[in-house]
């Protein structure tokens, strides 16, 4: 195993002591529990916006903390959810008196322990809701799996909820936008080469030098289909034509109803795209993918969704959803409106996404 | 001869040795079917409950109970934290404010932990979970009681119940955690939560025998 | 090889073409000669920046056109200096009339194309003066080679020259301030695995499971020394340490004289670093890094920069100048004064590099 | 017999189709010094000229020299382009308006290639690059006219010190080009450039053998 680190136990933490000192005008850290949190929290009447997840993933979440996006964000070990304390922790921290809304991957562990967090933070006192967001058409069905997983469209929510939160949503009104995102938001992924985990020492997959891997999960969950390598091009058509064709997903999750005062079971369904929708095109870098290669795939997904009627208004190119050093990409599209825009192209000022200020 | 405090304090100290010593074979596992780490992850659960078990070694039974669920909630992450802490916090419940537990309430305590998991993981039995070896044990330990069995015996029989769920588990297709993702090619594979679970249940047991 | 590209000799222009469609609001690119130039060029009254090199290494130099940094940017072939009519027709786009200021690289091939295409453009009747950026201390003689290499400082004097242009600088005012951030920057690399040029097809050079080559070029050029793995504290201490210890490094440089009209052999000396320095610190991906590991490195930059005396004023962390998918990182330190932090803090709107706007 | 136009573009084919043969060959040797890409920037450049070809075929000489050398300087990149630009830009302006070309225009022609390389590339004998092939060559050739040899006599010697010169960059230490990164390394491996230079002198005599 090659890598940049000291211990491989001692990765998450020296990372977030990292991020500290390069970051302080935007960030504080918070060890054990550990969070990353926005410099400014709390914001005294503003819903604030948590994410978190296993680490890994970089520069989601903690790298999108900052005004106009996260205002906490908890990161696991490596792949792994993090614990509620942090999530409770963290939630105490930036909450302004107005709420907190909880951005939760769709991931047994994650949901379990955000879950466990916000019935802590609730019997405090603090306004919680939760969304899930499930946007990883590899996964087919819902009925025999976990569903879908969440992936590149959490990147999506979590700029546009933070922009929403930053121009006065309220708790209700932001869970309700990130919903919105969940269903018109979908993503597929693919791998060229597998990530080692630090403390696993060895790849977590392992395949063939003429092989890759067409719907892969963020931590090497296998995907769609094992296949022999194919171009830029036709990798890029079958992932945008996966999301473009999907067909509409349906699925129960359990979401915090604040009147009954308990979880209860609500079904949603993604309306499927068509033909004149408006979208952001989002090519993301599984981490380690040569920046050279990122506009050879959005070269073609933008030939794809022209062909298939969708006109591409605002896209996101680069690493921002990361398995360590993973080769490979995944594409998100996001249905977009009037809404959406104003909020994507609102000011954000976070240490891995920035504009506007 | 009921289970006293020690006695619970005893088993919470031979169970982290045990899973430390099992950490590689739970790992091992779970790299089949999932992502290499539940070893890791139990391991890591139970040092941070000997690490709290001192604030409470003088406590009631459920106290020391609900602590160990909370050091398995905060230090584990990922499906197992969550599950396994909530058994524990469960079972912790069911035993609030006692010194000394009678089978029944051991029973009763095994009972809430199943329950807990299939609260937090919206789960059943059937799954390719940890359940598939809690729930024939627990199923199996109050058929022994009600037919007049010593504690032993009905632990005794929990135990090769807990085994053959754990057996049970190979032919199973995963319907729920990271394994679900493999569908078909989860087929073949022990499920290394029901694993942990069963080597817990026989740690049980085998004290229930030298405490004789 | 397993690479997101369709075939290797379309490389380059394909990913040209993926820019264009993904930046319209920023960039336009112009095929044969191949150059990226500014969406609102030219620019009238200001002086244009121009740089350019071997494809590879984006986001430079292709992905830091736009406001405030560079006006076009011309890209060879992969790890191959582009041609002078390349430079000659990117020069004569975006004139505004003030002149223009050639950003080179000190490799043999990007002088000397550089060099004609800069007598060509004087020769139609344009004003250009070239600053050349030799920053890499791992060279250590310039008696015996081409000299030090130019690397990451490269990033930090087109995103400094191109705020200073924006605000107003002349011509020799903007060359003299690029040849000021080049004295005082300076760099140092290391790789943990290489890359492959996508025409070549296998790797540049191999590293044994447990080797990395210490003082790397960006085209995977040999290092100061190839030595067994070290700890991420090891490797940036001795990276830190090469830079901050660095002593004055003298050398004699071709500069197009315009009283003379004619090129002559300037001599320059790079001040080193001493307590007190203020610098801006940049630890950059060689592209195919986890993110995660970048924090871990800028920790111990940090650590080593404060025993040292040396106040990090600002930073810049990420793939800004990369090696296709190698792995491993550069360390690059920059002296800075009030002018250049000014500079720094200037808006800048790009593919690659973005904030204020 | 004097050399006329034809002549100069015959040797312009035949030279695009030696480099491409020798195309792995030349990359090979860059790859052991440099950048593994020498035979692909010949072949990319001669390629390019024989594009650029139909358009100067019924000019002088220099037209049609100079014009190759614009085609080399603006498809080849790198070291390569501009050097081998530079050197087919000044041969083609020591004989600017010739249709036919005698040994001494030939000599002239390399002598200002020689100079150009020199100057644009700012090196000397001695540093492992082509100007250790083409500057023995020139020099051979002039003392063999000086003496009286024919032009394909002169030639003979040309190629003869041009492979010597090749052949003595094996033992040099690159002091220019990527290969000078490698400082000692680069002792033991023959300079692509100098081979490429050689290749192209031996083809100008062996055409001059054809010619007898
Ligand atoms: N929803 C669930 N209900 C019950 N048990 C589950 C559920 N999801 C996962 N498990 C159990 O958890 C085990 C995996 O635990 P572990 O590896 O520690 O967590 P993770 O899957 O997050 O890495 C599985 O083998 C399975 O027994
Ligand atoms: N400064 C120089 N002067 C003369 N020849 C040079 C110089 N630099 C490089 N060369 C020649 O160029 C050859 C390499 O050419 P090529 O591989 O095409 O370019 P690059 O080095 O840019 O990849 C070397 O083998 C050497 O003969
Ligand atoms: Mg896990
Ligand atoms: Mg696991
Ligand atoms: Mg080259
Ligand atoms: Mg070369």
């Amino acid at each position: 195993m090659k890598k940049l680190i000291n211990k491989p136990e001692d990765v998450v933490r020296e990372e977030l002591e990292g991020m500290a000192l390069a970051f302080p005008d935007m960030i504080k850290v918070h060890f054990d529990p550990n969070f990353v949190y926005r410099a400014d929290a709390p914001v005294k009447g503003k819903v604030a916006v948590i994410s978190g997840g296993g680490s890994g993933h970089e520069p989601m979440h903690g790298g999108f903390v900052g005004v106009g996006m996260l205002d906490a964000a908890c990161p696991g070990q490596v792949f792994t959810s993090p614990t509620p304390d942090q999530m409770l922790e963290a939630t105490k921290m930036v909450d302004g008196g107005a709420g907190v809304l909880h951005i939760v991957k769709n991931y047994s562990g994650d949901i379990m322990n955000f879950e466990m967090a916000a019935d802590m933070a609730r019997s405090e006192g603090i306004r919680v809701l939760s969304v899930i967001i499930d946007d990883d058409v590899a996964v087919k069905d819902s009925l025999y799996t976990q569903g879908r997983r969440g992936v590149g469209t959490t990147v999506l929510a979590e700029k546009i909820c933070g922009a929403a939160a930053e121009k006065g949503y309220d708790l209700k009104k932001l869970a309700d936008l990130c919903r919105k995102v969940n269903i018109n938001g979908r993503s597929m992924g693919m791998a060229l080469t597998p990530c080692t985990v630090p403390m696993a020492g060895k790849p977590t997959f392992t395949l063939g030098e003429d092989e890759m891997e067409i719907g892969i999960g963020i931590h090497g969950e296998p995907g769609r289909e094992r296949m022999k390598l194919k171009t830029a091009d036709e990798i890029t058509e079958m992932l945008a034509l996966s999301i473009i064709e999907d067909p509409p997903y349906r699925r129960t999750m359990r979401e915090w109803d604040e009147a009954k005062e308990e979880w209860v079971d609500v079904t949603l369904e993604d309306p499927p795209f068509k033909a004149g929708d408006q979208v952001l095109a989002f090519v993301n870098s599984m981490g380690g993918t040569p920046v050279i290669e990122l506009p050879i795939v959005y070269r073609k997904l933008h030939q794809v969704c022209e062909k298939k009627g969708l006109k591409i208004v605002r896209n996101l190119i680069g690493p921002y959803i990361t398995s360590l050093e993973m080769q490979g990409c995944s594409i998100t599209l996001l249905k977009m409106d009037d809404e959406l825009i104003k909020l994507w192209d609102a000011p954000v000022k976070t240490p891995g996404l920035r504009w506007g200020m | 001869m009921p289970i006293t405090t020690d006695d619970v304090i005893e088993f919470l100290h031979r169970a982290a040795d045990m899973l430390h010593e099992n950490k590689e074979y739970l790992t091992e596992l779970d790299s089949a079917i999932g992502d290499a780490d539940h070893g890791i992850n139990m391991d890591r659960g139970f040092q941070t409950i000997l690490k709290k078990l001192p604030t409470v070694e003088d406590k009631d039974a459920g106290t020391i109970l609900k602590t160990s669920g909370m050091a398995l909630v905060s230090s584990v992450g990922g499906a197992g934290g969550p599950l396994y802490g909530t058994a524990f916090m469960q079972a912790g419940m069911a035993v609030a404010g006692k010194y000394e537990l009678t089978a029944e309430d051991l029973l009763a305590a095994l009972d809430a932990a199943l329950k807990g998991v299939m609260m937090r993981g919206k789960s059943k039995p059937g799954e390719k979970t940890m359940i598939d070896a809690i729930d024939p044990a627990v199923t199996a330990m109050r058929e022994a009681l009600e037919k007049g069995a010593t504690t032993l015996q009905a632990l005794e029989q929990a135990t090769i119940a807990a085994e053959q769920g754990m057996k049970n588990t190979i032919p199973m297709i995963a319907m729920k955690g990271r394994a679900s993702y493999l569908g078909e090619r989860s087929i073949g594979h022990q499920d290394p939560g029901a694993t942990s679970s069963y080597l817990l249940i026989r740690l049980m047991t085998e004290m229930a025998r030298e405490k004789q």
